[in-house]
């Protein structure tokens, strides 16, 4: 791997490859477990070969035991390695949540300091092609919630290699979402590892009239809604947080106070969840300001269907986003934005 | 049917009509898939008839079965509805499931097919706990749960066995070995494959079928859930080597992906228990129940075709009861 | 048990246990389970004497296996059982939360409504005597945020026999959160059976001058707040929602349209909470409507601590509640009401 | 200590100090409970002292402990600052994790004692993956994890002995079996009792201990530790029977509450293994051992009386590394 920091256009998913490489070459006590992750479609190709460049032992697949691989990971950490667990279906941390909140979130507060749990969850969101109620899951507000673990939703290749590298040198546990309709998106990438800071939210495109935060897949969508908007004359400033928890309030708040509307949109159900937090952090900061306007997007409040037209309208999408940030902006519901479905939606394909 | 004192030239000609419905089934899947009609993940059960039939016919209607995301061959050995299932793949409004399910999470109450999940070992201790209920309320309802080797790695398991063995309950744990969890072979993930130590440790007689034998399965089930419904033991365990000819999720084959060869393929397809039963019945038996069989499928997928989706409402419908 | 109407002063407990008898007798598909319901503690007197009331098949101890007894409840009820499942430490339902939120909130919707999941889970909520970061959490916020599956956490005996028994004869999952801290609290309860309504709040004290919105054990500090605040002449209105999910935001937003100011005190860490979800939905409500101020408060931001004067720093009280009130509605900081630790936490004794 | 091939009577002083110091502080514990000076609660191994002190007997300093909320035993017994402890346990900044922990999470690296929860049977896996870590660095560390009877029916303790098995990994896995997990007794909790079975099916090479015993303990630890270390062996499973004097919280007694009775823990108290070691130790040997503990136990108590509370600014450090 030459280091001359060239910038190339990576995908999401090699990006995340040359991460994980980068880091792996760095320091031997990273390594990468999982099911399936030395299988022959390598996790979309994010672990392709690790086993062959870095050996069995630091590439390796493990029995359906997610609750017990979790300590395993745990345990490791504490032993002061680095593993990567990497979870297919980010629905299976449920299987987990014992070993992730009552135990990697607390051992170092609860044991006053003394004990480090350097631990990389990698948590993939399914979409698309029928995947169901029990494989299209984003728990982030779950993991939010918790004290004492970290939340990022990198959604470009260049966050995404950032994000990795960063979450796999934290002393911490880290869980990184990756949305799978994200895999293939391109971007510009720099060659050399480097690190993106927790914390700091993404300006995407400035705007007046309005503020979309968007989470996960939902930036994409998010950007194509400004598109939309630009059309009707509104000019949205689109926020990625990149990072959840910690989570960048200061960066949303400025905008805010700027457009005086807050559309977010969550990839997931809104009840309770990372836009809540958004909304509710922003209408605190206010400190009584007036007539700051908020709506909240997400999934609809039911379990994900599994037949294609029923899922198509479970989803936010780049036209129901722009419309809502209309009605936002305008108070007025006169206005379908027209277009399609988006691209890497409608082309992802089966069986899997 | 086991139960049922029939003879065997006509249990034959049931476990063969049972396999041969789902294996013609699933071919038909596997032709119209690249289609994008069935626009959701297939796990098909093409080469792994047997257990499925095999337990079935050892089981009344009265009896309960609950399955994985590998369904299809569970749902139609268990008496399902034909077009219900191909309209639920279709994601239709006469689905099963309306459509909200998809393939892989087949059930209905009619047949006592009372749960599949697409997390793996998720409805292990579902079985204990319908067989509980029945246990409480003085039925000998017998509770079937089928699953793969994979799912036996789940802590699950163990903690479903071990409360079944201290109450007593008749269920029968039927582990499908098919030698790998997606990609991932046996060897990768248990450090013995011995299932039924595993399992005789809680007490629960344990025992293994060896290369998808249908006629010692129904007769093996037979024999436990008979004992079980007397009482006379809790819970039971039966483990069925059989094997997946297809790819884990989807229509194709994957010999190419390098995980599993072709020849370590070759004697389980050779030794195809549809044609090793179907050779042992009269040709004429054997082509009505193709001709009858290879109809009723067709219906169902034309049927499916017509059907229409779920109206938009129905995307809130459900959520509570 | 006789069903004259009578309305009697009873305990917290106790009022659960009447609950629990009552259902019991109507139906007998009702049964109760879980580690240590039949021991000789019955669960601080809530499942005291039930097997003995009603058989041991009916009350009835469990191996240590959260996550099948969870799965077993569930085939249990899909067979058409009513099972109440109850934990001693509402943190062990992170062990089981594959089968809750993967499982029993999907399954209704994912089979078309075929199915049906009445389960009632009683969790119960540690705090005092060092109970440590493992023995303290609430995690109502994770049922809250996902659809098909309802929470409630009443905290008068009333409502605790109301909702306990609307929640038996509810035909869906119904998480019970119960506060240790709440047991022994004596109030009025009819002595027939009733049912409380999910989705309705309770107004318990009227005020034109701040909302404050309290969820479980806060309920009764945010009562005494009430009253230190009534000293300085700041008239609250404290509201108990009684139900997370559903909740009544008609009331909150009604309350808070008066009052112009809300204070959310959860019974939790504050991001990503109950208390987000509430002023979100307040703050999406109002549109616009200029001036209202909000504050959330909840758990400090880490694993609780186990030694008493840090513990006494982790949660809210009635003078911190107090303090964060005066200061929405008088934008000071003048003031620090006296008063001492609740009696329900200072008698509280271990070594449980 | 049995590595390190002492004598046998050295050997029986250092198994008998080690069990007279843990019997000696829980029992200081209990005087002072009363006062609510420690608040919080603590889990005593009183009677249970000979499992600890047997395994950590045959491990060495560079070896791994993980463990549970009942842990002073094991603390103690891996070499663990005693005045920290019971500073921890008053809930002073002085304690092993300034207070912040209390009696249930007792862990200190510098001892490698690597961890205890008060969520029963999750530091199993733990085990497994220190052992994995070390495994990988090419060190012959051995990882002994601690557990009860209650935790092995979780099915965490299957899916960690089953891939410990899978990797040849050194685990030794201790289960403290003393027939309760809090009131419930084995019965209303396993069809059987055979926790031996239940690894070896498994291969795992398993051991029980009978009625407590100290040296069979540390002769059978320091044995299945030596194979291990050869990397003969991967895991292995000891079974230790013993039995706690205590209420399962708390420093009382609790015969009154009827789930055990005072008849069935009659023969474990007669049989009490700290006095059975002692009375074999020469009188003036035992003599300056229990001086020498009993001094060092009075000077723990009183610097935690001492010791001041950690500060207010101490809620909000730590959360993060
Ligand atoms: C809890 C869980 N972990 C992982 C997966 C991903 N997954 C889906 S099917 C499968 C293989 C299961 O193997 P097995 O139980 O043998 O069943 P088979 O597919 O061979 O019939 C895996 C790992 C899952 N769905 N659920
Ligand atoms: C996962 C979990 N379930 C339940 C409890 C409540 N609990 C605390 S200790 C205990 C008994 C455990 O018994 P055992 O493992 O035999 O250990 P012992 O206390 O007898 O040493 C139980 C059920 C818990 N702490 N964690
Ligand atoms: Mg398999
Ligand atoms: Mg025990």
């Amino acid at each position: 791997m030459s280091f001359s920091n060239a910038v190339r256009e990576l995908s999401y998913a090699d990006a995340l490859y040359e991460a994980t490489v980068q880091e792996m070459e760095r320091d031997d006590n990273v390594f990468v477990f999982g099911l399936g992750v030395d299988d022959p479609k390598g996790m979309y190709g994010t672990t392709k070969d690790l086993h062959h460049r870095f050996g069995a032992k630091r590439n390796f697949d493990t029995p359906l035991s997610e609750d017990a691989m979790t300590g395993v990971a745990i345990g490791a950490a504490l032993a002061g390695m680095r593993p990567i667990h990497v979870h297919q279906r980010m629905d299976f941390l449920l299987l987990c949540m014992n070993q992730l909140i009552n135990v990697a979130a607390k051992w170092s507060y609860m044991f006053g300091g003394a004990f480090r749990v350097p631990l990389v969850v990698r948590a993939i969101v399914g979409r698309s092609w029928g995947q169901g109620a029990q494989h299209s899951q984003s728990l982030h507000a779950h993991f939010m919630h918790v004290p004492g673990i970290k939340v990022v939703a990198p959604t470009t290749p260049h966050d995404a290699k950032g994000c990795m590298i960063a979450a796999i040198r934290d002393n911490n546990p880290v869980i990184v979402v990756e949305h799978r309709m994200l895999y293939s998106n391109r971007g510009m990438v720099p060659s050399e590892p480097y690190t993106v800071e927790f914390g700091k939210a993404r300006v995407l495109t400035q705007g007046g009239d309005l503020t979309i935060v968007a989470i996960s897949h939902m930036v994409v969508e998010a950007v194509r809604a400004s598109h939309h908007l630009a059309e009707v004359g509104i000019h949205a400033e689109v926020i990625d947080p990149v990072s959840l928890s910690p989570l960048d309030a200061q960066t949303i708040q400025t905008s805010v106070q700027k457009t005086r509307r807050l559309l977010v949109v969550d990839h997931s159900w809104v009840e309770t969840s990372a836009a809540s937090e958004i909304v509710a952090l922003v209408a605190e900061s206010l400190n009584g300001d007036p007539g700051v306007r908020f709506k909240r997007m997400g999934f609809a409040p039911v379990p994900c269907p599994t037949t294609k037209p029923l899922e198509n309208l479970f989803y936010p999408n780049s036209r129901t986003i722009a419309q809502a940030g209309y009605r936002l902006v305008t108070n007025r519901e006169d206005w379908v934005p027209e277009g399609k479905e988006a691209n890497e939606i409608a082309e992802f394909k089966g069986p899997f | 049917m086991v139960t049922k004192n029939c003879t065997e030239s006509q249990l034959l000609s049931e476990l063969y009509r049972g396999m041969y419905r789902i294996r013609f089934v699933e071919e038909r899947i596997v032709k119209i898939y690249h289609t994008d009609k069935i626009k959701s993940p297939v796990h098909l059960s093409i080469g792994q008839e047997a257990p499925s039939v095999g337990v079935c016919a050892a089981l009344r209607p009265t009896d309960v079965v609950f399955g994985t995301y590998r369904g299809h061959a569970l749902y139609l050995a268990k008496g399902g509805d034909l077009n219900r299932m191909v309209a639920e793949l279709y994601g239709k409004a006469s689905g099963v499931a309306k459509g909200k399910a998809g393939s892989m999470h087949l059930a209905d109450a009619s047949v006592l097919m009372m749960g599949t999940s697409a997390i793996v070992a998720t409805t292990i201790p579902h079985a204990v706990g319908y067989a509980l209920a029945e246990k409480f309320r003085g039925r000998d309802t017998v509770v079937a749960v089928f699953f793969g080797d994979g799912a036996s790695e789940e802590g699950v398991l163990h903690e479903s066995a071990n409360f079944a063995a201290l109450h007593m309950l008749p269920v029968l744990f039927v582990c499908e070995n098919n030698f790998y969890a997606i990609h991932t072979p046996l060897k990768s993930r248990v450090p013995m494959p011995n299932y039924c130590a595993r399992m005789e440790a809680y007490g629960i007689p344990s025992r293994k079928i060896l290369r998808n034998n249908v006629l010692e399965t129904a007769q093996t089930a037979g024999e436990m859930i008979g004992q079980m419904r007397e009482g006379r033991i809790g819970p039971a365990f039966l483990e069925i080597e059989t094997y997946r000819w297809r790819e884990h999720v989807g229509p194709g084959e994957d010999w190419a992906l390098g995980y599993r060869s072709r020849e370590e393929a070759e004697p389980w397809i050779r030794g195809d228990e549809v044609e090793r039963i179907g050779c042992q019945l009269d040709l004429d038996v054997r082509t009505s129940i193709d001709h009858a069989v290879e109809m009723e499928v067709e219906t169902a997928f034309r049927l499916a075709e017509e059907a229409a989706f779920p109206s938009d409402e129905e995307l809130l419908t459900d959520v509570f009861q």
